[in-house]
């Protein structure tokens, strides 16, 4: 099961997992990241712009790129656009694979795709006002260890 | 027909707009004419991208847009 | 929020990760692994056998080096002890953190101690006779990496 | 009072039993005297822990169990 989805409006991380767990009933272990709104802090909304015709289609092939990749029997994406509230998910990884790590390592080279090589702008409200969020440095360094000679799998 | 070029992230405050259509055919330098002075500017940095019909440029200044083609300006992304 | 458990009874992985959630709500992502008896083998039953004095202290131990080693925000570690069935969770490791890397290594290297440095023993039911689980050569590998120099983190 | 010996994991069926009393004090000979042969054979292998009164022993051998220890013998583990 590869379930790879953009959406709109709120979602339950839970039932990702659930319908992936379901669907790999000899997998060992399920994996899951949940990214989120901070709560608490001084951001009172986030807003997620994408490019329709460039972020599912490069989302699917990080997908398949992470299938031929690591050892896994379903892996499920899902990525929030719009306008989210402070706890709400914005992103959800969930990879079942027969041996933990794959899963693990899935789940971690999904993440750093989906921060700094997908189509997604981020912009949040602080103190009244919208502030684009820029890239972070330590972002980029996470991508670029998958491409070392000496990556983490 | 024409060609339309949309602006993400914050290209689009930098714009003031979503997208604009433009007369085709559009390439590298008409885009930079085509756009506020600004969004040039930015549209020269290397890590501002390029799209043309659904296609990443891999060399953005070889941009050759026809009638109906979607142009996408894009900036650093910041997603997750 | 740190909560270490042995479970003799079947127990719901979502809700241990909601309870982490909610304690840490200026977490910017949680990261899960659930480690469960695969279906749809020839593994009728689990049963995982475990010596008191020793099990859970070593399990609090592994938390509070994992706490020293990332930046957490909070981690819940949940082991089954006694019978398991095919589908039922053995296990449930929960990292909040701040920046998802840390809960990511984190959860990866709770899962490499509990699986060969944490006091427990497996057997599995097959074809109507219980079988001891010898603990898989690649197991060590993974632990031994956290000792390495040049360490996942 | 005594040493009350647990057999862990697989070396609880090797032994036959979940546990067995034995008299104070209790050191590594008397412990190899007190389990049956091959039980006695897996406590010589490297892989094989002794734990006394709630601490695994670094070196096994040195084992010195008082009036209402306990020792535990323990296997390879294969948890998670």
């Amino acid at each position: 099961m590869f379930d790879i989805r953009l959406l709109d409006v709120p979602f339950d991380p839970h039932a990702a997992a659930d319908r992936l767990a379901a669907a790999t009933p000899d997998a060992g272990g399920i994996t899951s990241f949940v990214g989120k709104v901070r709560a608490g802090g001084d951001v009172k909304a986030l807003e997620l712009s994408h490019y329709e015709p460039l972020t599912l289609p490069g989302m699917r092939d990080l997908a398949e790129t992470a299938r031929l990749r690591f050892n896994l029997m379903g892996l499920v994406i899902l990525h929030r656009t719009g306008r989210l509230e402070p706890g709400d998910p914005i992103v959800c990884v969930s990879a079942a694979s027969r041996h933990r790590r794959d899963g693990i390592a899935a789940a971690d080279f999904c993440m750093d795709h989906l921060k700094s090589a997908a189509w997604f702008w981020k912009r949040e409200l602080r103190g009244g006002t919208w502030h684009w969020i820029e890239p972070r440095a330590v972002d980029h360094a996470d991508l670029a260890r998958w491409s070392e000679k000496n990556s983490p799998v | 027909m024409a060609v339309t070029i949309h602006f993400l992230g914050p290209l689009r405050d930098l714009a003031g707009m979503d997208r604009c259509d433009v007369e085709a055919p559009l390439d590298w330098a008409g885009l930079l004419d085509a756009v506020a002075a600004p969004v040039a500017e930015q549209l020269r940095n290397e890590r501002v991208n390029v799209a043309c019909a659904g296609r990443v440029l891999s060399d953005k200044t070889a941009l050759h847009a026809q009638d109906g083609d979607e142009v996408a300006l894009l900036p650093p992304v910041s997603g997750g």
